[in-house]
């Protein structure tokens, strides 16, 4: 049973709260939903940063990874599923990140006006605490059950919110995403099994992985992979589809275009972040040799993903689509953090993870600024907009510029530590991510450029406003905190030393990898 | 110097023009503009008096501790091994860059007060402006290769600012994003190169020190052995960074269309500031450069070949503002030429003087623009001297400062630069690198004076001419005192002069702690004049030929100008003209395959592979369900064969199971 | 007794064959009676005295003249052979994998013997239920008293459940072709 | 009752119920469709009755008798049925009887 008082559960039951309020009001005290929409929201966002607050002092379980704020409590022993929560380093941050980015989607969808707002809020709230839900729990099953419940109210919110092309973009995604997560599923049950009937984080980070004996094809005498080999390439595939690395990408540009930005700031700013924490905790802990034998494919998916971004997002016309591609690119670039293995890289991912939350969130609430203002989202229609509208180009400037990773702004700081991580692992790494970071640099001043330079397009609408200080006011922190995230990264640095030292030893159980051994910048420093 | 004395340095000499860059782009608007006009120019002086501060208390202090390093607060720090800190150091190759960037940035600075007089963008000009001459100043005191980093890419940024400065013409939005992506260019090379750097500083008893502050680096720079491969890969690095900085042959073509931008800004930028940031790079890791012979030799090659293409291109140029570029461009190159064999006191001498004198030129040519309402072509100009007489003459002094005429600026720094460079060049291509450096003498008088008789004397070719009017004298001074500047400032520099207890050692003996106190390599001694009398004399009698031949050729015109273009072979004029076809080789060697790349990506690789496998089983599974459809006939009969036939496959595999 | 076997079994084939290619159905009809005689006959042989009769009488008797009734009611036009299609292939391919399969079968284990049993288990599978009667035995008591037993005590169930089957038989088939007249 | 015999009438039986079958198959007549499938019953009974003499148990022939019974039950029913369809569709060409296709 838990100790103290069960804060964690708190933060799961405050979203689901706010959301049973919106759905008992009627639809016609629009104001009651929206006002209930942002205390719940809020309230989340201050509970979140007492736990932040007051973190350190928290007494810490648990084995491989030290949990705070641990709760425990017998869910169904027959089969060994326990409800347990925890939060370490690592899922303080995304919990913040979640938070914030959730009571952004509201502020946005406050500023921008949606028009079922009961249906809308009600299911905005449900999601933020299904991802809530993911990112705090450390039993399995409970986590498969969130993540899988996740898209339930993600589902009925795409598809009924955004533009024409949602329904098709939604079924895709949401049949893309459903049907391999089922493998994830079986994996679970295996390891299930392996750690003697509990589905407990501690109890399968500890399980034997005694020498699995190769499963062959009966009759073929095929040489297939080991029993724990496939469960992590279940995994793994299920977080791949999450993050997306770019095999598995193409639900992402439909399903980007077709959503409003108040919608997508919570789906690209958390939503589709939970793939590279599923890596971090999962898939990188309890297989630590597996992640070594595929380290080398994994890195290569991951550099796939930022050069392949960064072309589409040159090439594309659809301004949210380009948005789309670059949050490939970028996520391509945390996921390489995450597969170098070295204490440097996995420090830049969790930085470079709440980077590309406010940078994705802030690029898409402009681009639908501008869609708003003149009416189509084709670059090549539009032009010259800086002479209407000053504000929009300089805080368009400033997103733009960390996008592109400009040093002196936060997309720098955790680029830097990436290429550093991944330049441990093995230069050539480095190289690439290196032309990766000039191909955004061109593909993000071609859509700054060509949205706000040149003369004005003639088929621009006349008469276009430029920001009203409702709006103004949502960009402006979120370019203050660009500004200061890209001057003082260590704020986010401090907090998870002692779990990425954790992460770091639970994945170095078996070293031997093909890529150069990946020597940790702690003089093998062990928590 | 005390820490907090070079602490407070530093923050004011940063906040002074960050905080007037951020009032004029907050509240900065073409009316107030009077106040965006004030709040421009004070910061940039404000920040020059604190600079001229600091170079008096570090001549009073000892020369041994006039390098300060101060920590302002730390960046990031990983699990104690590694902790990124922003440093700054105040030595004396810094001080000098201060000095130069604000001296010149506030000369230029009033200059544009008068330029930018009926352009309604000034506050944001004076933004952009200030925060260039911001991060100048970040870049130039950076003790720690992030800080160092981050002031790179803000210069970068600023300078696309102010290229694209009018963004409404597509040409100067172009050219912005070409600047930029060069400058990013150099900006990966730089990261990576820190990255090289960290990963292997080893300490003398052989632990790893993950530091990336400068002064702990190059305190254990022994642990980088001489020659060895890491230190030429890190050099190399650095030296693509300078070269992308400062416009050297690989990465050269975006400073001809930076041109595009304001005439100050080509001024402050392109001539005293942004483009000596690769040669400022160069000189600030010296004890790297030291240790990478190969490295050297490259680097003085490159200077020597774009200086000497640079010259040829300038001879054909017909845009004044894209001459002196290509001068710039030349002049740079011998820099980098110098820094290249070791020679980096000559080579910061020649950067300092070459600021005057480029400034100069720019300024005075931005009269001559503003005075033929932003005419640029000097084909339609000529015999403006009568018109513009204080500017005619600045100019003169200008030319002969560049061309290196005797005690003008450009004769002490050029000269004693190619003097070391007869001694002790890279190798054995020496004296071929001087051979070709003294022709570049040459180059610089014929284009230099080309560009002054076209200008100025002769008649006039149109009726243009006649109506220009002498600039306002709010643009006349900086000339004035730039002419000045670059009249007496080889000969200040040059002699040790002693004003009560401060002794100002001349320019070498002053920088020559900084070069030679780290480094262990071999010792980069400057060499008296005197050991380099030959050199000298050869050089100033090229730059006289030089001279003497641009006046026969464009004043009197005795052989006139187009019959000696006719004789040379066409292939060269044509080169000339078209500036070795680079833009066009770049395009289409990587420009145009990336974007051919992209666009397979879209139209093939998206829509077929990667969409196509998810299209593919939704299709799959509809060919699936068509194909089976026609099984439910209807006919009864169908359905009982269909029984009869399974039953019977039942019973055979039953059959055959049991039996076997 | 084999002759009179495989005369018998000769008429039967012959009989079905004409039953599955007459064009009219009345002359497939009359081949199917004759059919169900040469196997009332067999039974004969089979010592199953009780099943001859019943099947003459139920089957030839009642089955058979419902038949000829309804065909006679019905009256269809004489449709053409059977055309040669699929169907007829299969059916034809089938019974000739089916007869060889138990031709094979047959002959390998025809009846249990202890000792090693070689190839199908048909016959295995067919173990002596726990009521055996020897032929003796039947012939003693007389083949129908001996299975009138049988029928009232071991299989007693199935008798009644068979009798409820007959009377919703005919129950619905009163239902399915009674067809209100109006105004009767 | 000889081995012999017992081959013989199992193999009758299968000949039987498989011309039955291809009966079923080829006839476009439902009343002769029902005559085969009586056809494959008798030809059960004829395989029930030559085991139960064969294994000297009376089983088999009190199953065929079951069988005859429910032979008579359908014949009744499906004559029935029958009927019924031919006064609606007054066509007896099982081919054309294909509502039931979707």
């Amino acid at each position: 049973m838990t100790t103290g008082f069960s804060w964690l559960t708190l933060v799961l039951l405050v979203p689901i709260l706010g959301a049973v309020a919106i759905l008992c009001t009627p639809r016609r005290e629009a104001w009651l939903i929206k006002t209930f929409a942002l205390i719940a929201a809020l309230a989340t966002g201050f509970l979140v940063l007492g736990l932040l607050l007051n973190y350190s002092q928290a007494a810490a379980t648990g084995s491989p990874i030290s949990f705070k704020y641990a709760e425990n409590v017998q869910w169904l022993p027959q089969i060994g599923a326990s409800y347990r929560l925890g939060l370490d380093g690592l899922s303080a941050w995304f919990l913040a990140l979640n938070a914030v980015v959730f009571l952004l989607g509201v502020v946005v969808a406050l500023v921008r006006g949606v028009d079922r707002p009961k249906l809308f809020f009600g299911l905005l709230i449900l999601t933020e605490a299904a991802t809530a839900g993911v990112i705090l729990s450390t039993d399995l099953l409970l986590f498969y059950l969130f993540w899988e419940g996740m898209l339930l109210p993600l589902y009925f919110l795409l598809s009924s919110f955004g533009n024409e092309k949602r329904q098709r973009a939604t079924v895709k995604f949401i049949g893309y995403t459903v049907a391999w997560y089922l493998l994830m599923l079986l994996a679970i049950i295996y390891l299930h099994t392996q750690a003697g009937g509990s589905f407990s984080y501690d109890a399968i980070a500890a399980r034997q992985t005694t020498g699995q004996s190769i499963i062959t094809v009966p009759g073929f005498g095929w040489k297939l992979l080991t029993p724990d080999q496939f469960a992590f390439l279940a995994f793994a595939l299920a977080f791949a589809i999450k993050v997306p690395l770019v095999p598995f990408h193409t639900w992402l540009p439909d399903l980007y275009e077709s959503l409003p930005a108040s919608g997508l700031t919570f789906f690209a700013g958390i939503v589709s972040k939970l793939g590279i924490y599923g890596f971090i905790r999962y898939a990188m802990t309890l297989f630590p040799k597996e992640m070594h034998d595929f380290q080398g494919l994994l890195l290569a998916l991951a550099l796939l993903s930022i050069l392949y971004g960064a072309f589409m997002a040159l090439q594309e016309v659809d301004i949210k689509r380009i948005v789309a591609y670059s949050s490939i690119s970028h996520l391509g670039f945390i996921s390489l953090g995450v597969f170098a293995l070295t204490v440097i890289g996995l420090h830049g991912a969790i930085l470079q993870v709440i980077n590309h939350g406010i940078i994705i969130a802030a690029l898409f609430i402009i681009m639908e600024l501008i869609e708003v203002r003149t009416g189509t989202r084709d670059r090549s229609l539009m032009s010259g907009l800086e002479k209407a509208m000053p504000w929009m180009y300089f805080l368009f400037m400033i997103t733009a510029l960390a996008a592109l990773g400009m040093p002196g702004l936060n997309g720098f700081a955790g680029e830097f530590m990436i290429m550093l991580g991944a330049f441990e692992a093995s230069w050539v790494l480095a190289v690439i991510a290196g032309i990766g970071v000039v191909l955004a640099g061109w593909y993000m001043l071609r859509l700054h450029q060509g949205l706000m330079h040149d003369p004005l397009h003639k088929g621009t609408k006349e008469g276009m406003t430029d920001l009203r200080l409702r709006e103004r006011w949502v960009l402006i922190p979120l370019c203050a905190a660009m500004v200061a995230l890209g001057l003082f990264p260590n704020i986010v640095g401090q907090l998870d030393q002692g779990s990425v030292q954790q992460y770091m030893a639970a994945s170095h159980t078996q070293p031997a990898s093909a890529i150069t051994q990946p020597t940790p910048l702690t003089h093998e420093v062990h928590a | 110097m005390s820490q907090g004395f070079v602490t407070t340095v530093v923050l004011l000499v940063l906040g002074f023009p960050l905080i007037g860059s951020l009032i004029n782009a907050a509240f900065g608007s073409a009316k107030r503009r009077g106040l965006v006009n004030i709040v421009g120019t004070v910061s940039i002086g404000a920040a020059f008096v604190v600079s001229a501060v600091a170079l008096i208390v570090m001549l009073t202090a000892a020369s041994s501790h006039r390098a300060v390093t101060v920590t302002l607060w730390n960046w990031y720090v990983v699990g104690g091994s590694l902790s990124v800190a922003f440093q700054a150091t105040l030595d004396q190759l810094s001080i000098i860059m201060l000095l130069v960037v604000t001296g010149v940035g506030f000369l230029i600075h009033v200059y544009s007060v008068g330029y930018m007089e009926h352009d309604e963008g000034v506050a944001r000009f004076f933004a952009y402006m200030n925060f260039f001459v911001f991060s100048m100043l970040f870049l130039v005191l950076a003790a720690d290769l992030v800080f160092l980093i981050i002031g790179w890419a803000l210069v970068a940024v600023s300078s696309y600012f102010l290229i694209g400065f009018w963004y409404e013409r597509p040409s100067a939005v172009a050219a912005a994003r070409k600047a930029f992506i060069t400058q990013v260019i150099g900006d990966v090379a730089l990261v990576i190169a820190a990255f090289l750097i960290v990963t292997n500083v080893m300490s003398p008893i052989g632990t790893h020190i993950y530091s990336l502050s400068m002064p702990t680096i190059f305190h254990n720079v022994a642990s980088f052995q001489y020659g060895s491969s890491t230190v030429t890969w890190i050099c190399l690095l650095l030296a693509i960074g300078a070269f992308a900085k400062s416009a050297q042959f690989p990465l050269h073509t975006w400073l001809p269309d930076a041109m595009e931008g304001p005439t100050p800004v080509s001024a402050l930028i392109h001539a005293a500031t942004m483009v000596t940031a690769g040669v400022y790079l160069i000189a600030r890791f010296h004890p790297l450069f030291d240790r990478a012979p190969i490295i050297q030799g490259l680097v003085a090659c490159v200077g020597i070949g774009t200086s000497f293409m640079a010259g040829i291109i300038a001879l054909s140029q017909v845009d004044i503002k894209r001459v002196i570029a290509y001068s710039t461009m030349s002049q740079i190159g011998l820099m980098i030429y110098a820094v290249g064999m070791g020679a980096y006191a000559a080579g910061m001498y020649h950067l300092v003087t070459h600021a005057f004198f480029k400034a100069l030129l720019f300024l005075g040519a931005g009269n001559v623009i503003h005075a033929m309402h932003d005419e640029q072509d000097i084909r339609v100009m000529g015999g403006l001297g009568k018109r513009l007489k204080i500017t005619e003459k600045s100019f003169l002094i200008g030319s002969l400062a560049l061309s290196g005429i005797p005690l003008f600026a450009g004769w002490f720094s050029k000269e004693n630069l190619l003097g070391y460079g007869v001694l002790n060049g890279p190798g054995h291509v020496a004296l071929l690198l001087y051979i070709i450096g003294v022709c570049i003498n040459v180059l610089t008088g014929l284009y230099a004076f080309r560009l002054w008789a076209i200008v100025f004397k002769g008649e006039p070719q149109t009726a243009r001419p006649a109506a220009a009017h002498e600039a306002p004298r709010i643009m006349l001074v900086p000339v004035v005192i730039l002419a000045a500047l670059s009249a007496i400032a080889g000969f200040f520099l040059w002699w040790p002069v002693a004003f009560g207890s401060v002794r100002v050692q001349d320019f070498t003996q002053f920088l020559s702690p900084v070069f030679t106190s780290i480094t262990s390599g071999p010792l980069a001694h400057e060499p008296g004049v005197a050991s380099g009398w030959i050199g000298m004399l050869v050089g100033t009698a090229m730059s006289l030929i030089g001279v003497g031949g641009a006046l026969r050729l464009w004043l009197r015109r005795e052989p006139d100008a187009e019959t000696v273009a006719s004789r040379i072979p066409r292939f060269i004029t044509q080169l000339s003209m078209h500036k070795f076809y680079f833009d066009e080789l770049y395009d289409a060697a990587i420009v145009r395959p990336l974007r051919a790349v992209a666009k397979w990506c879209r139209k093939l690789i998206e829509p077929e592979i990667m969409d196509g496998w998810v299209e593919g089983v939704g299709i799959g599974v509809d060919d699936l369900g068509n194909t089976l459809q026609p099984f439910q006939s209807g006919l009864i009969r169908d359905y009982i064969a269909y029984m009869v036939f399974f039953a019977l496959l039942f019973v055979i595999i039953i059959v055959g199971v049991v039996v076997r | 007794m084999n002759w009179a076997l495989w005369l018998l079994g000769a008429i039967a084939v012959i009989s079905a064959i004409s039953l599955i290619w007459s064009s009219h159905a009345l002359y497939s009809a009359l081949s199917l009676v004759v059919t169900i005689c040469a196997l009332s006959v067999i039974f004969l042989i089979l010592n199953a005295q009780f099943l001859f009769a019943v099947q003459i009488i139920v089957y030839a008797g009642a089955v058979m003249v419902l038949f000829v009734f309804i065909i006679a009611l019905l009256n269809p036009r004489a449709e053409e052979r059977p055309r040669v299609d699929w169907h007829m292939v299969l059916g034809i391919l089938a019974s000739i994998v089916a007869a060889v399969g138990v031709w094979t079968m047959a002959g390998s284990t025809a009846v249990v013997q202890n000792g090693k049993i070689r190839g199908a288990v048909v016959g295995r599978i067919a173990h002596p239920s726990s009521f055996a009667y020897t032929e003796q035995a039947v012939n003693a008591h007389g083949n129908v008293q001996t299975i009138a037993g049988q029928l009232f005590t071991t299989y007693l169930l199935p008798f009644e459940v068979s009798s409820l089957l007959l009377l919703v038989a005919a129950a619905g088939a009163v239902y399915l072709t009674h067809h209100a007249r109006k105004g009767l | 009752m000889s081995t012999g015999d017992f081959q013989f009438l199992l193999f009758l039986g299968t000949l039987l119920f498989m011309i039955g079958a291809t009966g079923v198959l080829i006839r476009r007549n439902p009343l002769v469709i029902f005559m085969s499938i009586e056809l494959m019953l008798n030809s059960v009974n004829l395989v029930l009755v030559a085991y139960g003499r064969a294994l000297n148990s009376l089983a088999g022939q009190v199953f065929a008798f079951m069988v005859i019974v429910v032979a008579a039950a359908e014949v009744v029913v499906g004559l029935a049925m029958v009927t019924r369809v031919f006064r609606a569709e007054h066509t007896l060409d099982v081919d054309r009887l294909d509502e039931m296709k979707d």
